[in-house]
């Protein structure tokens, strides 16, 4: 029952601050705001009890991205920079289609019947860790190569596009 | 390598060794030659042919040749002539060599024109010379697209913008055509041979559905009326040998498209949708005769001509019995050999007189005596005068589509039939104008009569028109010999 | 029945001096190729001769018959198994006959021509289109075949054309080429369709089978599908109406004058003698059927359209100052008679009489209107002038001229002696037996008639003296000896052949007398013409202009051809050009050719309209991506029925 | 699992959560902003993993495993798309997503 | 067992990209134009030692499987690279080796290549959507490449948001095929995904990704944004290489797991087909940027291969890959055309190209063949590739779809003709001058011509393709 309601409350939380996020007229108020979106998400793996996840996600998401954002945010804005708003009519049909949208993907959510799969809930971390290094089926080693080839290639792109143009002098 | 391929594979040749050559008149020379070549080996099969059938060989089909060429798809390239590809054959050698000749002048991008030239040609024989749907639209296409180039570099007048309606009005037919092809291909076991499709018998439905699409996708081509505006610019815009072959030779293939995979492959819908296609070929015959009354431009008149006569080709075929058909396919090559003439004539005019306009011309027959006298000649093959092709053709026609005592045919029968009226006062007026009266432009006293290739050209193309004209039986002979399994087919049909 | 195989030769020869003197004519002395011509005419001629007499001395009657021959008859055009255009030599009386007279008149021209078309850059291409014309109207006679006929039909009318445009830098010959050409044009569109409803209803087009006794149209009782007529008295009527049309009648007559605009040879050879009898021809080819179908109803019309013709060509004719165009209403008005006397004939005995008197008319007319013709040539030839007004006064220059012109006159009057009052005065009683109003018409026109030729006999000749620039004088020797034979038959032909031996639509012997009762009026009304015209126009006097302007409005619509050429302009130009060519051209460039366009251009505009879909803005792509994407989500999960509405 | 709330509880969490993702992205005008509402959407997918591997197939790791990467691959792309972000506007001297429009039409 | 042949394409371009990077390394301070070379070098041995056989299995417990098809794919991809290569040789040593950039350029060339390669060959979802990223994310660095233009700034960023959406998207799609059959391997989804409608919301969200990768409309719009502003050749592979991968993927994911979801996708395809042919086209009529331009016909071609997939049996299947391959060498022809004048010059207008036959005819005739093989016209490939594409639309009866493509054809060769017409009609004040290409920029051009003008004609290439794909 406790966690039922602290479910609700950081499950409230998440959507207020996603809001906010998406509705703030500063940027860096938004970025802010999604880092705690992304600490509540973490808190709610904790209540599923995935901790391996949830530190990820904090250390990673709220940590990495989180915290990039907001220097990216920092390097190109003032930190009162508020943004234009765009005008409401475009708000309004925006949201209702979307509203539209999000209740047409809940109610067909709502229309299947999940059915639960019965067996352990037994998620440790030295699963994980075996899994993700197992060579044969539900292992993970293939996708934990290609993602440390995608880091890489990701890496170069970002160095080339930020170390920015090198004229003939510099290469001499 | 069977000797109906040869006719394609000669111009391709022809053209890869064009692309080797830097010199204009060797060019020109290495064009008349492969196409001379070309021209022989035509009237080679000719005579091949009819040697066979006099010897007794009476399969529909002569000098076929079957390779598979995508095996799972069932698509074959599959050649092979009876008489009435025959006749188009020789038309398209005739004519395309007479092209060559009068283009002897092409100064600019001579090679690139022959080339052009050439492919359209390769396009025409493969089309004439297939018998399977896929290789026919194939074929079709390589036939229509050069004339953008061929039109938009050597044209006159709005050329870009007639080439690119020409090309577009042309291929979107042929695109409509390709849905009918299609249907036709699934709705018979999934063949593309038309022999063999025309064994079969495609259900009713999908006759009705496909039948129109066939039509009319070959009928753009062959200018049936409302679809025949491509024609009047396109013609207008075009250079010499390009309107020749054109008009000459490509529409042929329209109106032999729509008579040999619409009519031969879906009968039954061929004789339920008659009367509606009857009745826009006869509103085509006269529409394009009046059409051509108000014109000033020759190349309009010629064109609105085309319009006229190739609504008749249409109009024969709907007719839907042999004496009609064997009109058609007369008239088709009659058209071919006629307009390619008037075309050369007009190329030759405007390359003197620098004016399309019959207004401001007067008097050549003073002036320019071959070139008058031939464009009289024609006209009169045109207005069906007897001894000359179109009358020939023409009766045919008439006394096809009078073997029908019902009403409504009766009435569109009189309409066609009242187009040889109309169709004198335009080639008359012209004549009038043009020909006759006084000389209107001092200058034109001093223009150079008709050079040798002129001469050849013009003469290569009118000679048949008045050999067809005076002594049409071998002719008729060859084409209603082939008719008759189409007729066979038809009358299967309640017609 | 002999071999009449050699017949071919008289078209082979003509076809030959055609082709030489048309392709090569240009390279060749102008002399040589007239020669060319008129020889190869004139063994066409002798060759003519001998089948005459071969046909009708040495074959003569069959089993009471004059037979019909072929001499050659080849299929040319095969329609259907059953139906074939064949083209071939047909020797049977009136054929023979017209054989006879196109190579004579053909021949009498060439002769003519030699000297009349002197010095004139065309000549060769003169000779050229006489050939022409001569193979056209002989095949056209022979036809043994609808068809042929048609066939041969339409080049004769293109050789009247190229004839008639002979003068080809005057654009007044060239309308007149064009204007003969489309109307005849018209007509035969009728004949064509005529043709064509032969084709299927009597399923053959042969001349033989057609006129038979147990043929299609004879022996079959066909329902009436027309004005009471039925589908061959439609078909006949059609035919008919081409024949009226080459042959000038009324409506379709208004070719003919202009027509006049050709050389004058010309004029005698095509527009008088020949083509335009060829309308008679084709009717009394096709007697026994149009006797023969509905009961002869059609033939009423033929009858109507003669009379009518008739009477109208000859008040037209009184009014003319263009002695070409009074000989050629005066053409139109004597083929009006023997139209009217076809259309009064019947078949057996003396019932056949107008068939044989049409026919006859038609033998001595051509006789004696070349020989107008060439007389009226003679005159233009030395006066350079066609208007009556200009002359005056040439008896005592031109004796030869003026002696032959006055019994080409007499001829045509219907004076005793002279041919045409033989053949007329058989039509008059034709005409009178079978309805007595057809007979006044005629017997007023033949008054009118001799009124109106010796207006210009007088005129011409006689009358006042004019003042010219050159003397005239008399023709060279090679034009006026045609005029001179040409005279001798017309005083002979009328008395000294036996026509009705000859030609009956029954094709057995008749023997005429001459019924004194009517001729005795007809002759006096004749008279009468002459004397007034005697009183008018010997002597230079005022009386012409009283009368006429005694006549007040209706001469001014007499001399102006009572407006048919305008009413014909008004219908080519106002409705035709105007009213139909030019909407269908301006139909085709906006609407046909505009909604192709319109086509393309809606493409383009559309294309420009949705232009700013593409906004270049990051969030508007997002949002099109997702709201496409909930689109066609919900579209699928509709059909899928995963969402139902009503419950 | 936790007592007393359902998959589609969770669920509806993470589809609103993702569709306020896709609305931040459809109105904002920063290219932060849209980078930011990316990230929203993309940590709804991941709970939507997390929640099915817990709720429905407690037994195995997959969707445990694939939050796992996607985090990966979030940080990655963010990374990437702040370096252009960045290289953009030391040119331009904006992050404004209405003054990216000289590729248009 | 793992047989870890089974990968050796992989195998082989992983080791490729490694050695640029030791080359990058061992070149430092000196004229990096050897790269270039190097690097193309490599890459056609790779594309040879692609060509031999190879086994069919999976591995990884099914992460990932190869048979034939996707085998001979990854070959079609390799020799559209390869000819990218080709065609890029000049435009890389001129312009990116002083700019110091050369390497780089060649391993995210590769490294998003060994993405595609994952993503055709993927067993499960997150293979899938890894080798999915890795084919985008960098292509992003790539379309960013031409640093001190704001235009492939602006493209780069466009880029990498719109992926970024649309992974998103496709992940929430894929989260729900896995919430419902409770795997993410492909095998064991087909045995649990029922047709049901979150089934349904799954199986469409994960394929707007795919879609947003070929280009469907609606989820185009970045196209002809990014393929103008990125470098030329960076637009080349991604109109050609990268979107051939999708079409593949795509197909292959459906035929896995797509069986019971006909009623589900099919419309939906139907209707991006029409849509994409229709706007494609329209857009393409009036673009005036060479680039642009080609963005817009790319994304119409897109929609005429969807006639293939939407006929989901092995003609269409054939269909598909025959097509793509035919598409890829006609692309890579007119792009290869423009990438050169745009090099020399810097022109990328279609008025640039007035009177280009005149100075210039043999790029001229290189890319009239390849504008008539995208217009479908014969004797060249591209007819075949739409005639065979048509012909497997209409085998299941989807006439009204193909009268819609024949009519999209018509109009879509209205404005290849307008190239055409700037090409050989036009003539201008200032055409291109005449200019020589480099011998290996010629060999490419060459390779994607001759495959232009008998990959059609030559049926046992059709017969090859057909024999691939008798077992999906």
């Amino acid at each position: 029952m406790g966690t039922k309601i602290i479910f609700y409350i950081v499950a409230g939380l998440m959507i207020l601050f996603s809001i906010l996020s998406v509705s703030t007229t500063r940027v860096i108020r938004a970025a802010v705001y999604l880092l705690f979106v992304m600490m509540l998400m973490g808190g709610i793996y904790f209540l599923f009890g995935y901790n391996f996840l949830a530190g990820v996600q904090l250390t990673v998401y709220s940590g990495g991205i989180a915290v990039l954002i907001v220097i990216a945010v920092l390097l190109v804005h003032n930190i009162d920079h508020r943004m234009e708003k765009i005008p409401l009519i475009e708000y309004l049909w925006k949201g209702s289609v979307l509203l539209g949208g999000s209740i047409l993907t809940i109610f067909t959510i709502n229309q299947f019947p999940f059915k639960r799969i019965a067996g352990t809930e037994d998620v440790s971390v030295s699963k994980i860790g075996t899994q993700l290094l197992s060579l044969g089926e539900g292992g993970f080693i293939l996708p934990f190569e290609v993602i440390s080839i995608l880091l890489l290639a990701v890496m170069v792109a970002a160095i080339i596009i930020a170390k920015g143009e090198v004229t003939k002098n510099e290469e001499k | 390598m069977d000797i109906l391929s040869l006719l394609v594979v000669i111009p391709v040749i022809t053209v890869l060794v064009l692309f080797f050559i830097n010199d204009n008149q060797m060019v020109r020379i290495i064009s008349a030659l492969g196409i001379g070549i070309e021209t022989i080996l035509t009237l080679f099969i000719a005579k091949g042919f009819m040697a066979e059938r006099a010897a007794g060989n009476s399969s529909e089909f002569l000098f076929t040749r079957d390779t598979v060429w995508f095996e799972s798809l069932n698509i074959h390239y599959f050649v092979g002539i009876d008489g009435i590809a025959l006749a188009m054959l020789l038309l398209t050698a005739i004519v395309l060599l007479a092209g060559i000749f009068i283009s002897w002048n092409i100064e600019d991008l001579t090679k690139e024109f022959y080339v052009s030239l050439i492919i359209l040609g390769t396009g025409v024989f493969g089309f004439f010379i297939s018998l399977d749907l896929f290789t026919m639209f194939l074929f079709y296409e390589v036939a229509v697209i050069p004339m953008y180039l061929l039109i938009g570099i050597w044209g006159t007048g709005p050329k870009e913008y007639a080439a690119m309606k020409l090309t577009l009005m042309l291929m979107g037919a042929s695109a409509v055509l390709l849905v009918s092809i299609l249907g036709i291909y699934y709705y018979s076991g999934m063949t593309f041979n038309m022999q063999e499709i025309a064994q079969m018998e495609m259900p009713i439905h999908a006759q009705r559905f496909f039948f129109p699409l066939a039509f009319v996708g070959f009928g753009v081509l062959g200018a049936l009326f409302p679809f025949h505006t491509w024609s009047p610019d396109g013609h207008a815009s075009a250079p010499t040998a390009v309107s020749m072959l054109h008009a000459g030779v490509l529409m042929k293939l329209g109106t032999y498209g729509a008579f040999r995979v619409a009519m031969y492959l879906m009968p039954q819908a061929a004789n339920e949708y008659s009367t509606f296609f009857m009745g826009l070929a006869a509103i085509g015959v006269i529409y394009g005769a009046f059409g051509a009354i108000r014109q000033t431009d020759l190349k309009y008149i010629n064109a609105y001509s085309s319009v006229s006569h190739l609504g008749l080709i249409f109009f024969g075929m709907m007719a839907l019995n042999k004496t009609a058909y064997t009109g058609a396919v007369l008239q088709m090559i009659s058209h071919g050999l006629m307009t390619a003439v008037f075309f050369a004539l007009i190329g030759m005019l405007y390359g003197r007189t620098h004016t399309r306009d019959v207004r401001k011309m007067g008097g050549l027959l003073k002036i320019l005596p071959f070139i008058a006298v031939v464009y009289v000649i024609i006209g009169m093959a045109s207005l069906g005068l007897p001894g000359l092709s179109g009358f020939v053709a023409e009766m045919n026609i008439f006394v096809g589509a009078f073997q029908n005592p019902d009403f409504i045919h009766r009435v569109f029968s009189v309409l066609a039939v009242s187009a040889i009226v109309v169709t004198a006062v335009y080639i008359l007026r012209v004549v009038g104008m043009m020909l006759m009266g006084p000389v209107k432009n001092e200058a034109f006293y001093k223009l150079p009569k008709a050079v040798w290739y002129e001469r050849v050209g013009a003469l290569l193309v009118l000679l048949p028109v008045i050999a067809i004209g005076l002594a049409p039986m071998w002719l008729t002979t060859l084409i209603q010999e082939s008719l008759g399994h189409i007729v066979e087919h038809l009358a299967a049909y309640g017609h | 029945m002999g071999d009449f195989t050699y017949t071919i030769w008289i078209f082979i020869l003509p076809i030959a001096a055609f082709l030489i003197t048309g392709l090569f004519g240009s390279k060749m002395p102008a002399k040589v190729s007239g020669w060319i011509g008129t020889a190869s005419i004139t063994v066409a001629l002798m060759l003519a001769l001998r089948t005459a007499y071969q046909y009708f001395i040495q074959v003569g009657f069959v089993e009471g018959h004059r037979p019909t021959v072929f001499a050659y008859k080849e299929v040319w055009m095969n329609f259907t198994e059953t139906l074939t255009f064949d083209m071939g030599i047909l020797i049977d009386p009136i054929s023979v006959m017209m054989l006879v007279v196109v190579t004579f008149i053909s021949f009498m021209v060439h002769v003519y021509s030699i000297g009349y078309m002197k010095g004139d850059k065309g000549y060769y291409r003169f000779f050229a289109f006489l050939s022409l014309f001569s193979v056209s109207m002989l095949g056209l006679v022979v036809a043994t075949n609808i068809f042929q006929m048609y066939f041969f039909w339409e080049l004769v009318g293109v050789s009247s054309y190229l004839l008639i445009g002979f003068y080809y830098d005057k654009p007044s010959a060239v309308a007149a080429a064009k204007k003969a050409f489309i109307v005849t044009r018209f007509a035969d569109l009728g004949f064509l369709i005529g043709i064509l409803l032969l084709s299927y209803h009597a399923g053959t087009f042969d001349f033989m089978t057609l006129v038979s006794e147990d043929g299609p149209l004879l022996a079959q009782s066909a329902p009436p599908v027309f004005m009471g007529l039925s589908i061959f008295g439609v078909a006949l009527s059609l035919i008919f109406i081409g024949g009226a049309g080459k042959s000038a009648m009324f409506p379709l007559h208004i070719w003919l004058p202009d027509a006049m605009e050709g050389p004058t040879p010309v004029s005698a050879l095509i527009h008088a003698a020949t083509m335009v009898v060829a309308g008679v021809y084709l009717v009394a080819r096709l007697f026994p059927a149009y006797h023969g179908v509905d009961g002869g109803v059609v033939l009423n019309l033929v009858a109507w359209t003669g009379a009518i013709s008739s009477l109208f060509a000859a008040i037209i004719a009184m009014t003319q100052d263009d002695i070409k165009r009074v000989l050629a209403f005066s053409t139109m008005s004597q083929i009006g008679y023997m139209m009217l006397s076809l259309g009064v004939s019947g078949m057996e005995g003396h019932h056949g009489l107008g068939y044989m008197a049409s026919m006859f008319h038609l033998f001595t007319h051509a006789m004696f209107k070349a020989l107008l013709f060439l007389g009226a040539g003679s005159v233009i030839h030395a006066v350079h002038s066609n208007l009556m007004s200009d002359m005056g006064g040439l008896h005592k220059h031109m004796k030869i001229t003026s002696w032959t012109f006055l019994i080409a006159c007499l001829a045509i009057s219907g004076i005793p002696i002279f041919s045409g009052f033989f053949s007329k005065d058989e039509i008059l009683v034709a005409a009178f037996e079978h309805n007595k109003v057809l007979w006044a018409i005629e017997y007023i026109v033949a008054g009118i008639t001799a009124f109106y030729m010796f207006r210009i006999y007088f005129g011409i000749f006689w009358g006042k003296r004019r003042e010219y620039h050159h003397t005239p004088h008399e023709s060279p020797m090679v034009m006026a000896i045609p005029l001179m034979i040409l005279a001798a038959l017309t005083m002979v032909v009328g008395w000294a052949i036996p026509f009705g031996n000859y030609v009956m639509p029954d094709r057995m012997a008749y023997h005429g007398h001459i019924e004194w009762s009517l001729a005795i009026p007809s002759v006096a009304i004749g008279a009468l013409g002459i004397f007034v015209a005697y009183i008018f126009y010997f002597k230079e006097t005022s009386l012409p202009e009283k009368v006429s302007s005694a006549f007040g409005q209706s001469y001014g619509w007499a001399k102006d051809k009572f407006y048919f050429d305008e009413i014909y302009q008004f219908f080519a130009h106002k409705m035709m050009f105007a009213g139909v060519a030019a909407p269908i051209a301006w139909f085709d460039r906006h609407v046909v050719d505009g909604f192709m366009n319109g086509v393309g251009w809606m493409t383009e505009t559309f294309s420009y309209l949705l232009e700013g879909w593409q906004s270049g803005k990051v969030r508007q792509y997002g949002f099109s991506f997702v709201a496409g994407l909930l689109v066609i989500l919900f579209a699928v999960l509709y059909l899928n029925g995963f969402i139902d509405f009503k419950g | 699992m936790i007592e007393g709330i359902t998959v589609y509880d969770v669920l509806a969490v993470s589809t609103i959560i993702f569709f306020i993702g896709i609305f931040g992205f459809v109105t904002r005008k920063n290219l932060i902003s849209l980078l930011i509402s990316t990230e929203l959407m993309l940590n709804a997918v991941a709970l939507n993993f997390v929640i099915f591997n817990k709720f429905l197939y407690p037994g195995q790791i997959q969707g445990y495993v694939f939050s796992l990467f996607l985090i990966a691959v979030a940080a990655a792309e963010v990374a990437l798309a702040i370096a252009i972000i960045i290289s953009l506007y030391r040119m331009d001297n904006s992050v404004d997503a209405d003054d990216m429009d000289t590729l248009k039409g | 067992m793992n047989n870890y042949l089974l990968m050796r394409d992989e195998f082989v371009l992983l080791g490729i990209i490694l050695l640029l990077l030791v080359a990058e390394i061992m070149l430092i301070g000196k004229n990096r134009k050897a790269v270039v070379g190097i690097a193309t070098g490599l890459f056609i041995v790779h594309t040879l030692v692609g060509f031999l056989p190879l086994a069919e299995g999976t591995m990884f417990g099914g992460s990932f499987r190869t048979n034939h098809l996707l085998h001979n794919m990854k070959s079609i991809m390799n020799v559209g690279v390869v000819i990218l290569l080709l065609q890029t040789w000049t435009w890389a040593r001129e312009e990116w080796s002083h700019k110091g950039r050369v390497t780089e350029f060649y391993f995210l060339i590769f490294s998003t290549l060994l993405g595609m390669y994952y993503m055709i060959s993927s067993g499960d979802f997150l293979m899938f959507f890894l080798g999915l990223e890795l084919a985008s994310l960098p292509v992003a660095g790539l379309v960013a490449y031409d640093l001190m233009k704001m235009r492939s700034a602006e493209a780069g960023v466009k880029f990498i948001l719109m992926a970024g959406v649309s992974s998103a998207v496709s992940l929430f799609g894929i989260s729900m095929i896995y919430g419902i059959s409770g795997s993410l391997y492909f095998s064991e989804i087909a045995q649990n995904f029922h047709l049901s409608g979150l089934g349904a919301l799954g199986l469409l969200f994960f394929m707007s990704g795919l879609a947003f990768k070929i280009s469907l409309v609606p989820f185009h719009f970045w196209t002809p944004d990014v393929y103008e502003g990125a470098p030329v050749p960076v637009t080349s592979y991604l109109s050609v290489i990268s979107k051939a991968a999708a079409v593949f993927a795509l197909a292959i994911v459906l035929f896995l797991i797509g069986r019971e979801f006909v009623s589900v996708w099919k419309p939906a395809i139907y209707w991006m087909a029409v849509l994409t042919m229709t706007v494609g086209n329209l857009f393409a009529l009036r673009q005036k940027n060479m680039k642009r331009f080609l963005a817009f016909s790319s994304v119409a071609q897109a929609g005429f291969i969807l006639l293939g997939i939407l006929s989901y049996d092995q003609m269409g299947m054939t269909s598909v890959v025959y097509f793509s391959a035919i598409y890829i060498f006609s692309n890579l022809a007119t792009f290869g055309v423009v990438q050169v004048i745009s090099l020399k010059t810097g022109r990328e207008q279609m008025d640039d190209y007035n009177g280009l036959y005149r100075t210039n005819p043999k790029l001229a005739l290189v890319m009239l063949l390849g504008l008539f093989s995208l217009a479908g016209i014969p004797p060249v490939a591209g007819f075949f590739g739409k005639f065979f594409l048509f012909m497997a639309a209409a085998a299941h009866g989807y006439y009204w779809l193909v009268i819609i493509g024949v009519i999209n054809v018509t109009i879509s060769l209205y404005y290849y003709l307008l190239v055409v017409r700037a090409m050989f009609l036009r003539k201008s004040d200032t055409p291109i001058e005449s200019f020589q290409a480099e011998i290996p920029v010629k060999i490419g051009l060459a390779l994607a011509v001759v495959g232009i003008l008998f990959l059609g004609l030559y049926s046992p290439f059709y017969d090859f393709i057909l024999n691939l794909t008798t077992n999906i």
